[in-house]
């Protein structure tokens, strides 16, 4: 999940989410970058909005909240 | 076949015709099928499949005489049973199968018929008025009483096992009930088809089963991507929510403030306080006046 | 999902999940094989147990997939 | 299960899921296809609506969303 | 409401819940204590397992954890 | 949450949710006080209306907990 | 978020959770990095079981996140 999390910083910190930006997060980690794997996350972000992702995860863990509103 | 008669011969040969001319040959067992359900069941195959009724010897023969050709195809000798025929056609030998299913009515239980599976009358209103039939039920070992005016079934009954046959006054009680529990359809016995013989246990398809495996195969794909944390268009986002309610997880297990975990951290610290106020309620002084009500 | 499809096909008969093997696969579904994708899946899965992975509920994660769709 | 993970490569695929396809995969896989199973298996995915299937199992993996939506 | 989270302090640091402490959490946050309101809070949490009943807190609040487990 | 609970005996008495407060409370419970975590809990207060945090944190739970009943 | 994300690549990648490896991700994404924050989450995280904390449900515990964005 690691590539994730450093999309996620990425987002969170308002940055571009690129294959740069992200190896460089990995190999700061002291991690080894696996580019076919950054590129595949890359190409899967392209179509998502992250902020909808989060959210939907948030009210999947508490959809109990959904009737009260 | 020196002294065989040529009308024998000519019916070998029709028969070979027929089993050369096509992919998958089947034995089926028309024993008890009506005149007008076998039309109309060939009505509905159509093209697709021939049924043709013939003397067991001499399909027995044309088997022999294809076995070259169509290696394993005297197998489907075994499968003689009833009043056998062959049944010719292209089709998937499985579909072939559901086909004469599907096409299977239900009928009222005939005198002497022997019960495929258990014979039930249900419990519930029979519908009837209060009267003979009553007695009639009792008799043949149901359970039923009177119930605000109509004769009831007290509890679930098997009236004929399975594998016994059907008794005339069982059949009459059926009858009057309007059960019919008979199958009445055409039984496909064995299939064969490249020099492989599929008796009828194998050729039944369990759909819901296939469709409850078609669900567990994309749960599963879909589990393993999430898991590994293989993208996907389908998983992209519950990937990333994933992601987002572990990292959040951890942050409000540790008491770390953030953006995402402040809100939910004063709610919990409300909340646990809320619960152990409630805990200690009964205790007076215990709590300020405001916790209280 | 074609190439987890793979993955798990291979799994499921006792291959090796390797390249050329989930290559093979998806050219025998008549669909074009991506290399790179085909190395992020092998990276992917490298350190995973797919037994307990695929077992392990994911999807309730992201109910919104669903009516989305 | 290998039958039905090649049936869903050639669904995602937009392949044709018949016997041809899916006996290529299995047998790409390395693996024997048995032919029997896989007419057994096309037989029966006739009557089954792939997509539908996949979206209840979401649907029945999130119970929570429903009362949501 | 503040002698409750002066309880919930000490049981989260693994000190003793009795007067004394409480007390001077109270003060230490320039509040003033009222010595009878603590001893019957200290006698009332007595037979409390405030693991438990914290824990009871988060569940009750979040019912929609379970079905997505 | 030891730093939260001491700032919401700091609300909860209407005393200011400072740094010197919060160690105060953490020191008076026999507790180490962690300077950066403190400050950290300042930080992220300081924009939080605590009373509407809260009260939506309530509101939520209250409808989620009568399925659970 | 940010700071946590670091955290979880950390841990994901077997790294130790330390004041420098943290800094280096939220450098490497390009972001500024704030000591004070770095040291408490280092501070918070030192007695958390990462992994049953990533498990443990706690966002259903405030659905009010949800709602209330």
């Amino acid at each position: 999940m690691e590539y994730i999390y450093a999309a996620m910083i990425l987002h969170t910190t308002d940055k571009e989410i690129n294959e740069e930006n992200v190896k460089n997060i990995i190999e700061a980690a002291g991690a080894e970058a696996d580019d076919a794997r950054i590129k595949a996350l890359i190409a899967a972000l392209e179509d998502v909005d992250i902020d909808e992702a989060m959210e939907t995860a948030a009210m999947a863990a508490a959809p109990a909240a959904a009737p009260a509103a | 076949m020196a002294h065989v008669a040529e009308w024998k011969k000519q019916e070998v040969k029709e028969l070979k015709d027929m089993i050369s001319s096509h992919e998958v040959i089947g034995i089926v067992n028309l024993l008890n099928i009506p005149a007008k359900q076998l039309q109309e069941m060939r009505k509905s195959l159509g093209n697709h499949a021939v049924i043709r009724l013939s003397k067991i010897n001499l399909m027995n023969l044309a088997f022999e005489d294809c076995n070259n050709e169509k290696v394993n195809i005297n197998g489907l000798s075994e499968y003689m049973e009833g009043q056998p025929a062959i049944v010719a056609t292209d089709m998937n030998p499985f579909k072939l199968y559901k086909i004469l299913e599907d096409n299977k009515t239900s009928a009222p239980a005939k005198v002497g018929s022997i019960a495929s599976e258990d014979i039930i009358v249900p419990a519930g209103d029979t519908g009837f008025e209060p009267g003979p039939f009553l007695g009639e039920l009792q008799q043949v070992g149901v359970q039923a009483k009177i119930d605000k005016g109509k004769i009831v079934v007290s509890k679930d009954c098997v009236l004929v096992p399975e594998g016994e046959a059907v008794s005339k006054q069982a059949a009459s009680t059926l009858s009057r009930l309007g059960i019919n529990p008979m199958e009445v359809g055409i039984d496909l016995q064995a299939v064969y088809e490249e020099e492989s013989v599929y008796p009828s246990d194998v050729l039944a398809i369990d759909e819901e089963k296939t469709l409850a495996d078609v669900q567990n195969a994309y749960k599963q794909a879909f589990n393993l991507s999430v898991f590994a944390a293989i993208p996907t268009k389908e998983t992209i986002s519950a990937i990333i929510g994933s992601a987002f309610t572990k990292s959040t997880n951890v942050a409000v297990e540790a008491g770390i403030l953030t953006s995402e975990t402040t809100d939910i951290l004063l709610g919990l610290a409300q909340a646990k306080m809320l619960a152990l106020a409630s805990e200690v309620s009964d205790v007076d002084g215990a709590l300020s006046d405001e916790l209280v009500d």
